[in-house]
């Protein structure tokens, strides 16, 4: 019980976090366009705005799918250790089940999208998963490298491993691991190389075509909590995790800053451009990274 | 607080919490407007220079959205066709609650420049509710954000209700509506 | 003490009663059959758990039966499936031409599976294999075209024929039939050549990658009732072959220094990850829903076969829970399009739309079935992939590893389409008056849901029975409690995660009812960039729903069936040069050919 | 610059041989001549001159003379090897404008046929669908575009427009800021005029 209360903690931690870090992001880029960009707590404000408004339902799977969504990405921050320390669940943080339970999330808002009706909204959809389906691929073989190496699949396990004396994090370690796993951390985002399934001025705005007022709400919630989890599995993955709160806070900070201005400077690609380039270099980069950590062993 | 002598106890602490809960979100909803712009004249060129460097729409908390669901306010920019209020009605209802209209130009407001024409209406408010007009044959990004602000000031004081009157008169409205435009969904060739 | 020589022979008897029966009246028929079948599978439940039955013999002549672990688990799944299928039969007979010998070669394909799985000797392995196939061979047609079963009976009749081959090696190497002893005493050349052969037959058999051209076609154009069947349970005789060959013989290839794992098992994992891309590939394409399904069965051989060549007991637990939740999930899906199918008449996607507002039942079932087939958390294929993921990692295959992933991400998106084009989108105003499936159709569907959920939640009571059969394979088992399963590297604890999964969702639910109502508003009131759109066709987008994945390899799709093509010219081509040499019109060639073969048989009674 | 006016005088050729009387010619520039004839020689005008390689009817548009009671059609060919455009004119009755459609010659022209329907009212027989409505959704008027259509009229009927009050509405009742005004000019003239009583 104690754990569960623990995760719920971090999942609000995670919004929390992300929100204000989200908005702090949109100020930096405003001043990289030098102009002044909105208040850091504009985020927040927008989601109570949706919160606050009346919107449309299009029938009870409209609305299930939402939920599901909603209730999916919050049981997966549930799980997700902050530091080596601080963890709901201990050694129940499976490396997988952060992979698979946002599956869950994406399956909510899948089926409550295609379910509003709108051609939109399933376009939307079956980019959001042909994107999946090419980032994926490549990200999981460096998490494949990375388990094998440390023989452990659980988080803090693996961020233990990274801050052992003789071992230097696995960015360093295996290098050709780390630009996949940034290249992946843009495609799980859907930051603007990538951005192919929100398009807003393509498809106007993918999935989300459909929803109003409590639902976009709940959606955005959804969308902050996304982007908590990957990033921070991004930072115990590769950047050895914290042990302390701070360390934790700055390297979550210049990731996420670091991938927004990567996708502010970036145009956007077509849809099958993302699965081909995603197929080409990241996952050769990945499979030779795999063959010479695993079977030659050189780790730096 | 209201005199509790004649309404029932919980009633007054129904309506009380009700208008709390109201006037936060007017907070919210007020500095975080989401505008579709329905750019139909020539005022939507107007919109780019307020959103860039020089007079950045986005630190009053506003940015454009893609899909009226979404969006609070409806822009309207410029002179406005039969043909092209028909569209604009249709995605007038679609807006979720509470919603706003900010007209541009003076096309909205008497017609402007084509006032005498066959095919561009004269007065916006006769079909749908607008709460604030921006005067000017294409307004600078100046008096457009003025606009702006006039409307949060108006969704403060509680005065910018356009959506509440279309409730309200809502026969009123459609009775203009058909007046002017006849049959408001179109069934021909093209729209089969 | 239920023998398992008296359940055939009921079973025997029951297919002639309900040969009878259904001649007099199809419903009778039919739920004799569901009868019948419960009995045989309470039955199997009861005692075959934990090895109960008796397998004495007074009565079949020849027939030596032999409990084992192994055999039980798939009797016991395959005739579950039975069971849940059976349920179909009085909805579903009308519609076939011979009505009565559906149900008598339904039952009787049951007498060859149960005595496939029960004997301990090859021969009777080999005459149950057959009948198996005769009666599906039957079966089939009665669907929507005879050219299927052709197909399906040619490649399973060239599995059965290499099995018999290695049959016939074992009993000149090892000079028994018993199949325990005959694969153990194998070594040298003669167990790889068996080997191959085996592994030829389960490929067939299962409609693994170099044998799948079958799969789509025959599931494909099956009765609907018979399609989960075949892909659930006879797909899994495939498996119970292969695990024969993969780790029955002792492996004697050469070993691979730098993964250690035998050359043949390397190069079956290899085709087995083959067989998932390609079969994932194939159903992205797919526009009918039940070939879709058939490449899903496909690509999740595969995984079976890659969890069974990786000679390593968390893999082979991960390997025998796959074929549970696969049978079930797979089971369910079609069942699910059965139903759809049974209220529109086709299951073409392209055709159907919105069916989620008449058949909301048949939409949760079909859903939670295909949560079970990604692999997504709450439910049992989750658990099973898990495992294969921790054997696959702490072995450290890559290119298998990459085959895996793929498989299990595109597993979700061949799965979404149906859910997405069929059920969900704009209501078609001609399905306007079908309704939710009869009652009677509607128990199997709870059931297997119901089981879907509980082997995702709860597996340690399966594990247990799973680690029986690893144990007498003679692996490690693997350690399981009550509520955790220890991985090689990992913790994992289905019940946990299905625990926080529903407080998320509790959460989410408690935002959702405190925020103000949302008003009602059909499906065609949505957001057209200000057009009128009237027609509900036009705006369902359902036709090539993956077409920029498509594109991508759409020219490299077709050269399997090109391949199969030029073989079978090639075979042709043979046969003409035959016919123009030996039974050419004129005397003198066939003379000759005469003197030739009498000069040789001669020659070899002289040395 | 010769070549130009060469063209012009081979087009000049090319009507003088198909013997059409050509009631006036306009040559507008280098590159733009117009011919004049009458109504019966449409079809055979415009078969030739596509023979002779003006493939394109870039536009059919139609012109009203009320005084003349006339309505006036113009077909505006173009030729893409020897760059010239070709206008056709021809003056056809006000009361019932009427001319046989030009679908075969040049298929292109039904949606010009249709929407001179709809502005000018000119009916085209041979081409199946001119009389549906094009771009004017439900309109209930005569056609908009002949002279004797009154658009002020229409939009007075139709729209209603904003009436005015005839004051100005006084913005601060009460008053305070002109006096403040006033007494602002007052002091102003007085330090200008050094202060002596005005």
């Amino acid at each position: 019980m104690i754990g569960i209360l623990i995760g719920i903690g971090i999942a609000f931690f995670g919004f929390v976090l992300q929100t204000s870090i989200g908005g702090i992001n949109r100020k930096i880029v405003g001043r990289l366009q030098k102009r002044h960009g909105p208040r850091w707590y504009q985020e927040f404000i927008d989601i109570f705005k949706l919160l606050s408004k009346r919107s449309v339902c299009h029938g009870w799977i409209f609305d299930f799918g939402v939920i599901m969504a909603l209730g999916g990405i919050i049981a997966t921050a549930m799980f997700m250790p902050v530091t080596s320390s601080i963890v709901a669940f201990e050694n129940y943080d499976n490396f997988f089940i952060y992979v698979y339970l946002l599956a869950v999330g994406m399956l909510g808002m899948a089926m409550s999208a295609s379910g509003s009706g709108n051609p939109w909204a399933s376009i939307g959809v079956m980019r959001a998963l042909t994107t999946m389906l090419a980032y994926e691929v490549p990200f999981l073989i460096v998490a494949l490298t990375i388990l094998n190496l440390t023989d452990y699949s659980s988080l803090t396990d693996i961020m233990l491993y990274q801050q052992a004396a003789g071992n230097s994090w696995f960015l360093i370690a295996l290098p050709l691991g780390g630009i996949v796993g940034v290249l992946a951390l843009m495609g799980m985002l859907g930051k603007k190389p990538f951005e192919t399934y929100i398009a807003p001025a393509e498809i106007a705005s993918g999935p989300m075509v459909e929803y109003g007022g409590k639902q976009l709400g709940m959606l955005f919630i959804m969308h902050e909590i996304t982007v908590f989890i990957e990033v921070s599995l991004f930072v115990h993955l590769f950047l050895g995790g914290a042990s302390s709160i701070v360390e934790f806070l700055i390297k979550y900070f210049i990731v996420y800053t670091v991938v927004n201005l990567i996708s502010n400077v970036n145009g956007r690609f077509k849809i099958d451009q993302v699965v081909v380039f995603f197929y080409k270099w990241p996952l050769f980069m990945a499979v030779t990274q795999a063959i010479i950590a695993i079977y030659f062993g050189w780790v730096i | 607080m209201l005199s509790t002598k004649f309404t029932k106890k919980d009633d007054v602490v129904k309506t009380e919490t009700d208008r709390k809960w109201w006037e936060i979100g007017d907070y919210f909803r007020r500095n975080s407007l989401w505008m579709l712009m329905y750019c139909t004249g020539c005022c939507a060129i107007e919109l780019p220079p307020s959103m860039t460097a020089a007079y950045d729409m986005e630190r009053l908390g506003m940015g454009p959205m893609a899909t009226p669901r979404q969006a609070d306010i409806l822009l309207v920019s410029g002179y406005l066709s039969p043909k092209t209020l028909r569209r604009l009605i249709y995605t007038y209802e679609q807006m979720s609650e509470p919603r706003y209209v900010v007209a541009l130009g003076s096309c909205p407001i008497n017609g402007g420049i084509y006032h005498d024409s066959h095919v561009v209406i004269n007065k916006l408010n006769q079909y749908i509710p607008v709460d604030v007009y921006v005067g000017g044959c294409m307004p600078n990004p100046e008096s457009l954000l003025n606009g702006f602000v006039d409307l949060m000031q108006g969704i403060k004081n509680k005065t910018a209700m356009g959506w509440k009157r279309y409730h309200e008169h809502y026969d009123w409205y459609k009775a203009n509506q058909k007046h002017s435009l006849g049959e408001l969904i179109i069934h021909d060739e093209f729209h089969e | 003490m239920a023998s398992i020589e008296l359940l055939l022979v009921f079973l025997v008897f029951a297919s002639f009663i309900a040969y009878g029966l259904t001649k007099l009246n199809t419903f009778a028929g039919s739920v004799f059959t569901i009868f019948s079948m419960m009995f045989i599978f309470v039955s199997l439940a009861m005692y075959g758990l934990d090895l109960g039955m008796d397998t004495t013999v007074n009565y079949l002549p020849s027939i030596a039966f032999e409990q084992t672990y192994l055999g039980a688990f798939f009797a016991l799944i395959i005739t579950f499936i039975y069971l849940m299928v059976s349920f179909f039969h009085p909805y579903f007979i009308d519609t076939y031409k011979y009505k009565d010998t559906y149900n008598f070669l339904f039952i009787l394909s049951l007498v060859g599976i149960i005595g496939a799985f029960y004997t301990g000797h090859f021969i009777n392995l080999f005459f149950f294999f057959e009948l198996v196939i005769w009666t599906t061979m039957f079966l089939i047609p009665q669907g929507k075209s005879e050219d299927a079963a052709i197909k399906y009976f040619g490649f399973s009749v060239a599995g059965s024929m290499a099995m018999l081959a290695g049959i016939f090696l074992i009993y000149q190497e090892a000079g028994t039939f018993a199949i325990n002893s005959g694969l153990a005493s194998l070594t040298g050349g003669s167990a790889t050549v068996v080997f191959i052969l085996f592994m030829v037959a389960a490929f067939a058999k299962l409609g693994a990658f170099p044998l799948h051209i079958w799969l789509p076609i025959a599931h494909g154009n099956a009765p609907h009732p018979f399609s989960p069947v075949l892909s659930g349970a006879l797909v899994k005789l495939g498996a119970f072959i292969g695990i024969l060959g993969l780790i029955k013989i002792a492996p004697s290839t050469p070993v691979f220094e730098a993964i250690d794992l035998p050359i043949g098992q390397y190069i079956i994992a290899l085709l087995g990850s083959l067989s998932i891309v390609f079969g994932t590939l194939m159903a992205i394409k797919e526009d009918d829903a039940k070939k879709l399904l058939a490449y899903s069965s496909m690509s999740h051989g595969g995984y079976i076969l890659v969890a069974f060549s990786m000679l390593d007991g968390i893999a082979f637990a991960g390997g025998f829970y796959h074929i549970l939740a696969h049978a079930l999930a797979s089971a369910g899906a079609f069942m699910a399009i059965a139903t759809v199918a049974r209220a529109t008449g086709t299951t073409k996607i392209k055709e159907l739309g919105g069916m989620i507002h008449k058949m909301p039942i048949t939409y949760l079932a079909y859903l939670i079935a295909i949560i079970s087939m990604a692999g997504i958390p709450p439910m049992g294929g989750f658990v099973s992939k898990w495992l294969i993921f921790q054997a696959v990692t702490d072995q450290g295959l890559v290119f298998v590893g990459i085959a895996v992933f793929f498989g299990s991400v595109g597993s979700f998106l061949y799965v979404f389409r149906p859910l997405s084009a069929m059920f969900l989108g704009q209501e078609f105003s001609e399905y306007k008056d079908n309704k939710e499936a009869p009652l009677l159709m509607l128990i199997p569907t709870f059931i297997i849901m119901g089981l879907n959920i509980y082997t995702g939640v709860l597996p340690s009571g399966i594990l247990n029975f799973i680690n029986n059969i690893v144990v007498e394979l003679g692996y490690a088992s693997v350690t399981v409690t009550t509520f955790e399963v220890h991985g090689t590297n990992g913790i994992l604890n289905p019940g946990l995660i299905s625990l926080v999964f529903a407080v998320g969702i509790a959460i989410a639910f408690i935002i959702f009812i405190l925020l103000k109502k949302s008003r009602k508003v059909g499906l065609m009131d949505t957001y057209t960039a200000g057009n009128f759109v009237h027609d509900e066709h036009v705006f369902h987008y359902s036709e090539d729903f993956y077409a920029p994945l498509e594109r991508l390899y759409e020219k490299h799709s077709h050269w399997m069936t090109v391949f199969y093509k030029a073989l079978a010219h090639k075979v042709k081509e043979l046969g003409h040069m035959c016919q123009y040499l030996f039974m050419s019109k004129h005397m003198s060639a066939s003379i000759l050919w005469i003197v030739a073969v009498i000069f040789l048989v001669l020659v070899g009674e002289l040395l | 610059m010769t070549n130009f006016t060469s063209n012009i005088k081979t087009v000049d050729q090319i009507i003088e041989k198909t013997r059409v009387e050509v009631l006036l010619k306009d040559e507008i520039d280098n590159y733009q001549v117009a011919y004049e004839i009458n109504k019966a020689d449409i079809h055979t005008t415009l078969s030739s001159l596509k023979k002779e390689g003006w493939i394109q009817l870039s536009y059919l548009s139609a012109i009203d003379w009320p005084d003349e009671n006339k309505m006036e059609l113009i077909y505006l060919l173009f030729n893409w090897e020897t760059p010239v455009y070709i206008q056709i004119r021809s003056k056809i009755d006000r009361e019932h404008p009427e001319v046989a459609s030009i679908i075969q010659i040049y298929p292109g022209a039904k949606y010009y046929e249709r929407e001179a329907h709809e502005f000018f009212g000119i009916h085209f027989p041979g081409n199946p669908d001119y009389e549906k409505q094009l771009i004017l959704e439900n309109w209930d008027d005569i056609p908009p575009l002949r002279k004797d259509f009154d658009p002020r009229a229409y939009s007075d009927k139709k729209f209603p427009s904003r009436e005015y009050p005839d004051q100005f509405s006084e913005k601060d009742p009460k008053n305070k800021k002109r006096e403040k005004l006033e007494a602002r000019d007052i002091r102003a003239n007085k330090l200008r005029s050094g202060g002596e009583k005005q």
